[in-house]
């Protein structure tokens, strides 16, 4: 938490654009696919595993959500059908970022392919599967409904960032307050322990990593509808980003600790050391330097600030 | 004039500045908006159209007077260059396009496809119309790849002697092509020609048929017109490179930025730039001692 | 009433159940009944199959050949939770708590409670916790995470969660291996009250003490297989001991006289600062010394900072501790576990397995751990030597192992601390520290382990050690320290000590 | 080991050119890049860690072995100097990884930095300082002598695969046979007991990312070598390769298991997969799908072999 404070007192001071409503919605709205990718992630790295594949069934989501648009939309010209094409659409995308997030658990559990491996292989997998249903080129011009879902406001609020705080709240509520949630800590802290005291350790880490592909493909259907375009190369190192906001946030890899909140912190550190850095006019070849000892200087801060406590 | 123009503020958005080609284009651009008296910013895209969105939302909030752009995808960047046009703020697009008639002040493009029925078909006559040959491709997800290649074969596809015998994709990586070069001319003993997606991989696979001993047999064809094509082709290493001329472009569109901002307008729309075949014949004028 | 009527039959009965881990026999045609409203002790060594035995019981393997009935009808419980619903608990020997978890939510571990929206009733579970963990004296709110509990508290809350089931079996694996009397004596008050409500309970330890306090009947195992059960009533110790390991062993720790008069170690004003509080000290002013060839025991109740003393003098908190200790006559400064080796100080941690090895290690590779630079040249380790080194002491210890390529973790407890005990004989110290050397291991390599403290002080070296079982610190210590609330509250030699006398300064602090 | 002989069966059936002479070595020579980093890679994960800074370090030594190379040629005509130029440039770029792998190393024991995050900002650092070295472009033409060092062959064997046999045999005896090596896999194992055997922990790790920076460098030396030039985005996404290999190869995440043999299997199980899928001209889009369903096979196939054993 210090460490973020510090960063955009920081920024304010040295930018008087920072914290300006209209870039603070920027840094927002920046954020919040990375967002909506960690948390899925944190859960996956709670249990002890961790999750490669979250960049390329983004694209693959966005990719067949912007099909079935285009597709659907050959089938009525009626406003009426256009609403359920768009419904259609966005549940099928996220069906199939569901769908690979289960083959990911199934593999693991069933085969006990390590994580690390089969989310790698699905890594590849999806990317190539997204090739295959683009022909490596763009899905484009995606009408005005979709466009809606990443660029329109409502209450006052970007769209993006409604649907992450949504996701977020329900993460929190889901780790701190349900059985699930509970039992995600618990597999992740001692597997062992865990299966003695009767938790169901495999649907539990299936419905992880379906969670998580879930997450996947909203984060695609974001990606997609902010950019009225499915890229194929859409999502291309996601993972990193996002397993660095999982880190930066306090989450250990090895499984069992760590909150949502702290993904949230993460990615905010993330998104605000970026949106900084061009800000204030940093080079683009020095702004990756910088960036690297700020994340390492973030890090030792909030080590050297929580074992004061 | 200057001392307004002090305050004002050009952004340069590249899709990627891990290619040199990128490199020298969005330099360039800056430069010479610096000459014209404005306060300069490049923005990295990492070929990423996400990254280049937020890169426009940053720009809008910062209030820039102009975008120099070099976009990451014709259809993902559209609704970023509406974003700024709404914002007020215009932009100028070089070498690659957006599709869309209005959205941007200019659009200053070297035609990839164009450019590559140039190269085909000085291809097909070095091949006297036949051969084994091989492509390699650029990332496939991007449709930079899919220009060049569909230029190639619109033209090369007419010639049924000349026959594809591996396309494979390197990922514009002069490390990958060599390790595909490689492999290929395992399965494949006999080739004549390879046809790659830019100059990086045109050089890879020069290494790598340099390596097999078949720098005789092998002619090499690139894209780009890098500096290091070039002295290659100086060399006899590789037969031909497309140059496009991303410093022209980068000034050209530089050059138009100021002109909007300061109301004085005219230039079209669309142009092409014009890109030219360079290969052993016309080297002399490509070389950096001109 | 009905409770009455069940009495002498058996609610829960093995038969011939068989269990095979990869090709070998774990347990072969064993058979075994427990008793409802009755304490059934279940004893063996090390590896006699006790463990595995309840683990079937309790769903936790549910394949094994053989019948288990419950009620005189068949049962095959499929998992932990299954037996649990029918009402078989167990309490395992290995802690299985959750390290960041709440005691809560510990405790309710597949078993929450909800709210009427689906959602963790955290209120409702705290308070049942509360009750739970009042029952056990442990006052430490119910929120706390697990890791910041000490293993003896851990492994009531591990009680405790089993409590919180209502359970008609009750297996207890081992319930008493981390905490001292004060706290088993709380833990037999509540198995008196289960047993006084019908619940049959299934006891296992390696205190034999104990079980004649609280059993009722045994059954022992030995090798897999069953060697008879009866009334505790009219048994002897002795007779047990035959059972289980299938000869007399003699209660052989008297002590020969070696004691020098030169000192070996002496600790001066030791004191080591609560990393957390800075006011709070671990160890409070803490002065004694040690001589060659003298066996020191250490007391106290759980929590007294026993295991503190030990870490501070072996320099494993170097920046909280302050004092003087001497070793030899000379003094010594000492920063970090290597300094302390080489003034020539060995420590046999508490946690074997957490501490003491690297359980995917082999036994040689654990024994030399310590001691390579003697057996390497240039940084290159000479294997042979190693090899010789580890049968060196797998012979004299006489650890049970089929070849020095074994990998640790397939050892039984007593050996595995064998190994541990190896690993710092090889470094030839002056003085080793031992905590809780004999914690899970039983009779058998509990009196081969006296046996070899015995003789490594007889050889001169200065031993000290930690242990929660009175009986054993009194048989083997020529002088006994006892702390209290981190400080020192009493010195006894030999001829004074007495249970209740330590048992008075451990308590003293506190009232 | 079986996945890796029915990959090959299947692969010499499919294609008479795979078990050729020529293709042997190109495979060999493919992977040696990979397999050298893979072994630091392989003593990190070993401890318990995790480099993913590899590919940029990779980068900036291959650089800054190309600068001093054009560098220092520009003082000296003279043949003599040339070979020390050389060989000061070699040395150059191996100690500029090995410096940064010792930062790694540094940020990770004194300021307890998670081995993730701290490489991960390394990741970042270093490919910005090889950007601001070359200016974003390649540094080409460094001479025969350089050339030899990728490409040359010597006893009938290609150099790349004499390096990289050299240092695979270092590290096997390195990890079976000397202290550091028993050091390092205690550590990984169980770094609370080694500790308390009086290992120096923060010495010993720092020496191993030190280790793995230094290969990093060699890899880089090689690329660049192998293509004349040094590319600034040279590496990128290298630190997933060897990781793939580690993992592949048995070695487990949580350190403190596995073998270097192993690490060896694995590289050659992708450098394989990756030739043959080019030899027998599989279209670029099926490509990845294949791929990633190879790796998961053969992980499964060597799962269920090692259990029968
Ligand atoms: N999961 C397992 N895989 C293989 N062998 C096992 C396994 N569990 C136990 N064994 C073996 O089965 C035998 C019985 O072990 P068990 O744990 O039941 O002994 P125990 O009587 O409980 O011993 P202790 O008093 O040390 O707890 C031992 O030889 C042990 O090595
Ligand atoms: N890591 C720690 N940080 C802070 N305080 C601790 C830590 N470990 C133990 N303590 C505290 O130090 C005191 C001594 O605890 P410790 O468990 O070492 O005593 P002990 O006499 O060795 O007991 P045991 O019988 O469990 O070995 C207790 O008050 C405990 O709460
Ligand atoms: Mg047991
Ligand atoms: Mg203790």
């Amino acid at each position: 938490m210090i460490a973020l404070v510090i960063m955009c007192i920081a920024l304010s001071l040295l930018s008087d654009r920072f914290l300006s409503p209209e870039n603070t919605w920027n840094v927002m709205r920046q954020i919040s696919v990375n967002m909506v990718i960690s948390v899925g992630m944190t859960l996956v790295i709670l249990t002890g595993g961790i999750d490669l594949s979250v960049g390329s069934i983004l694209a693959l989501a966005g990719a067949v959500t912007a099909g079935m648009l285009k597709f659907g939309a050959e089938f009525t010209d009626m406003n009426l059908y256009i609403g359920f094409t768009l419904l259609g659409a966005l549940v099928g995308g996220t069906l199939v970022g569901t769908f690979l997030g289960w083959f990911n658990g199934f593999t693991i559990t069933k085969f006990k392919v390590p994580p690390f491996v089969a989310t790698l292989a699905m890594l590849t997998i999806a990317r190539g599967l997204t090739m295959l249903w683009t022909g490596g080129f763009p899905i484009t011009g995606l009408g005005d409904n979709m466009a809606f879902i990443g660029t329109g406001w409502f209450l006052g609020i970007p769209m993006p960032v409604w649907i992450s705080a949504i996701i977020v709240l329900s993460a929190v509520v889901l780790t701190n307050k349900t059985k699930l949630g509970r039992h995600i800590y618990a597999i992740g802290g001692n597997e062992t322990a865990a299966k003695l005291s009767g938790l169901k350790i495999k649907k539990i880490k299936i419905i992880v990593y379906s969670i998580a592909g879930a997450l996947a493909g909203i984060g695609g259907i974001l990606v997609t509808s902010r950019l009225d375009s499915a890229q194929p190369n859409a999502g291309f190192g996601f993972e990193l980003d996002s397993i660095a906001a999982v880190v930066i946030g306090g989450t250990s890899l090895s499984g069992g600790k760590g909150t949502i909140m702290g993904t949230v912190q993460g990615a905010l550190i993330i998104g605000v050391l970026n949106n900084g850095l061009v800000l204030l006019n940093v080079s683009p070849f020095w702004q990756q330097v910088i960036k690297g000892f700020v994340i390492l200087l973030a890090v030792v801060i909030e080590k050297f600030n929580s074992k004061e406590e | 004039t200057t001392q307004e123009n002090k305050q004002k503020k050009i952004a340069v958005v590249i899709s990627t500045l891990n290619n040199p080609w990128f490199v020298v284009l969005g330099e360039s651009a800056a430069k010479r908006a610096q000459e014209l008296g404005y306060e300069t910013q490049i923005f990295d895209s990492q070929n990423n159209s996400s990254k280049e969105a937020e890169h426009f939302d940053n720009i809008i909030a910062m209030g820039y007077d102009a975008i120099l752009f070099n976009p990451t995808d014709a259809d993902g960047s559209v609704l970023n260059v509406k974003r700024a046009k709404t914002a007020g703020i215009p932009t100028f697009c070089m070498d690659r396009e957006i599709n869309s008639q209005d959205a941007a002040a200019s659009q200053l493009l070297s035609d990839s496809f164009t450019g590559c029925v140039k190269l085909g078909e000085y291809f097909v006559r070095q091949m006297n119309q036949k051969g084994n040959y091989v492509e390699i491709l650029g990332l496939v997800g991007d449709n930079n790849t899919w220009n060049r290649s569909n230029g190639f074969h619109s033209v090369v596809d007419e010639f049924p002697k000349l026959k594809m015998v591996a396309q494979q994709s390197a990922d514009f990586d002069r490390n990958k092509a060599m390790d595909v070069m490689e492999t290929i001319m395992q399965a494949q003993p006999n080739i004549d020609a390879v046809f790659c997606g830019n100059d990086a991989m045109a050089l890879g696979a020069y290494q790598a048929i340099l390596a097999a001993g078949k720098a005789d047999e092998i002619k090499v064809f690139g894209f780009d017109g890098s500096n290091d094509a070039i002295r290659a082709i100086a060399n006899d290493k590789i037969a031909a490179t497309v140059m496009q001329f991303p410093v022209l472009m980068a000034h050209k569109s530089a050059e138009f930025a100021d002109q909007t901002i300061k109301g004085q307008a005219q230039f079209s729309n669309k142009m092409p730039v014009e890109v030219e075949l360079v290969t052993k014949e016309n080297i002399e004028k490509y070389l950096p001692e001109n | 009433m009905e409770k009455q009527n069940n009495k002498e039959l058996p609610i829960l009965e093995v038969r011939n159940v068989s269990k095979n881990f990869s090709g070998v026999y774990a347990l072969q045609n064993v058979n075994l009944d427990i008793y409802p409203g009755q304490v059934t002790a279940i004893i063996g060594e090390n590896g006699a199959g006790k463990s595995t035995l309840m683990k079937i019981v309790s769903g936790v393997y549910p394949d094994y050949e053989g019948n288990v009935l419950l009620n005189g009808k068949k049962v095959n419980f499929k998992n932990p939770k299954e037996a649990g619903e029918q009402g078989v608990v167990i309490i395992h020997q290995e802690l299985n708590l959750i390290p960041y978890l709440s005691i809560a939510e510990n405790l309710f571990l597949g078993n929450e409670i909800t709210n009427r929206l689906g959602l963790l009733d955290y209120p409702a579970m705290h308070k049942q916790a509360k009750e739970l963990l009042s029952r056990l004296h442990l006052d430490i709110h119910p929120s706390t995470p697990l890791n910041q509990l000490r293993v003896g508290q851990q492994q009531l809350v591990e009680i405790a969660k089993a409590l919180l089931l209502d359970s008609k079996v009750l297996i207890m694996d081992e319930p008493t291996s981390a905490i001292s009397n004060h706290e088993v004596e709380l833990l037999f008050k509540i198995i008196n009250e289960l047993k006084s409500k019908g619940v049959a309970i299934a006891y296992i330890s390696h205190k034999l003490k104990e079980l004649f306090e609280i059993a009722d009947r045994y059954a022992v195992l030995r090798d897999g297989q069953s060697m008879g059960s009866g009334m505790m009533m009219g048994t002897s110790q002795d007779q047990l001991i035959q059972l289980m390991v299938g000869r007399d062993l003699k209660n052989s720790f008297q002590k020969e006289k070696t004691i020098s008069a030169n000192e070996v170690l002496s600790v001066e004003n030791l004191k080591f600062q609560n990393p957390e509080n800075k006011k709070d000290y671990l160890v409070n002013d803490v002065s004694f010394s040690l001589k060659k060839g003298e066996i020191l025991g250490i007391c106290g109740l759980m929590g007294a900072g026993r295991t503190e003393v030990l870490e501070a003098i072996f320099g494993l908190h170097p920046k909280y501790v302050s004092g003087k200790i001497t070793i030899d006559g000379k003094e010594q400064k000492i920063r970090d576990v290597n300094d302390a080796i080489a003034a020539g100080i060995g420590l046999v941690p508490e946690d074997r397995k957490v501490q003491g090895l690297v359980l995917n290690m082999n036994v040689a590779k654990n024994t030399s751990m310590a001691s390579l630079d003697e057996i390497s040249k240039f940084n290159f380790i000479n294997q042979k030597r190693e090899a010789k080194l580890s049968k060196h002491f797998t012979e004299k210890l006489n650890t049970k192992v089929s070849s020095p390529k074994q990998t640790v973790e397939k050892l039984s407890g007593g050996n595995q601390q064998k190994v541990v005990i190896a690993k710092w004989l090889a470094t030839n110290p002056k003085v080793l520290l031992l905590d809780e050397p004999t914690r899970g291991i039983d009779v058998g390599a509990k009196s081969e382990i006296y046996k070899l403290i015995n003789e490594l002080a007889s050889q001169g070296m200065g031993i000290i050690v930690v242990s929660s079982e009175l009986p054993e610190i009194l048989a083997i210590s020529d002088n006994i320290l006892v702390l209290s609330e981190s400080k020192l509250t009493a010195k006894l030699s030999r001829g004074v000590a007495s249970e209740e006398v330590i048992m008075k300064a451990a308590l003293q602090e506190k009232e």
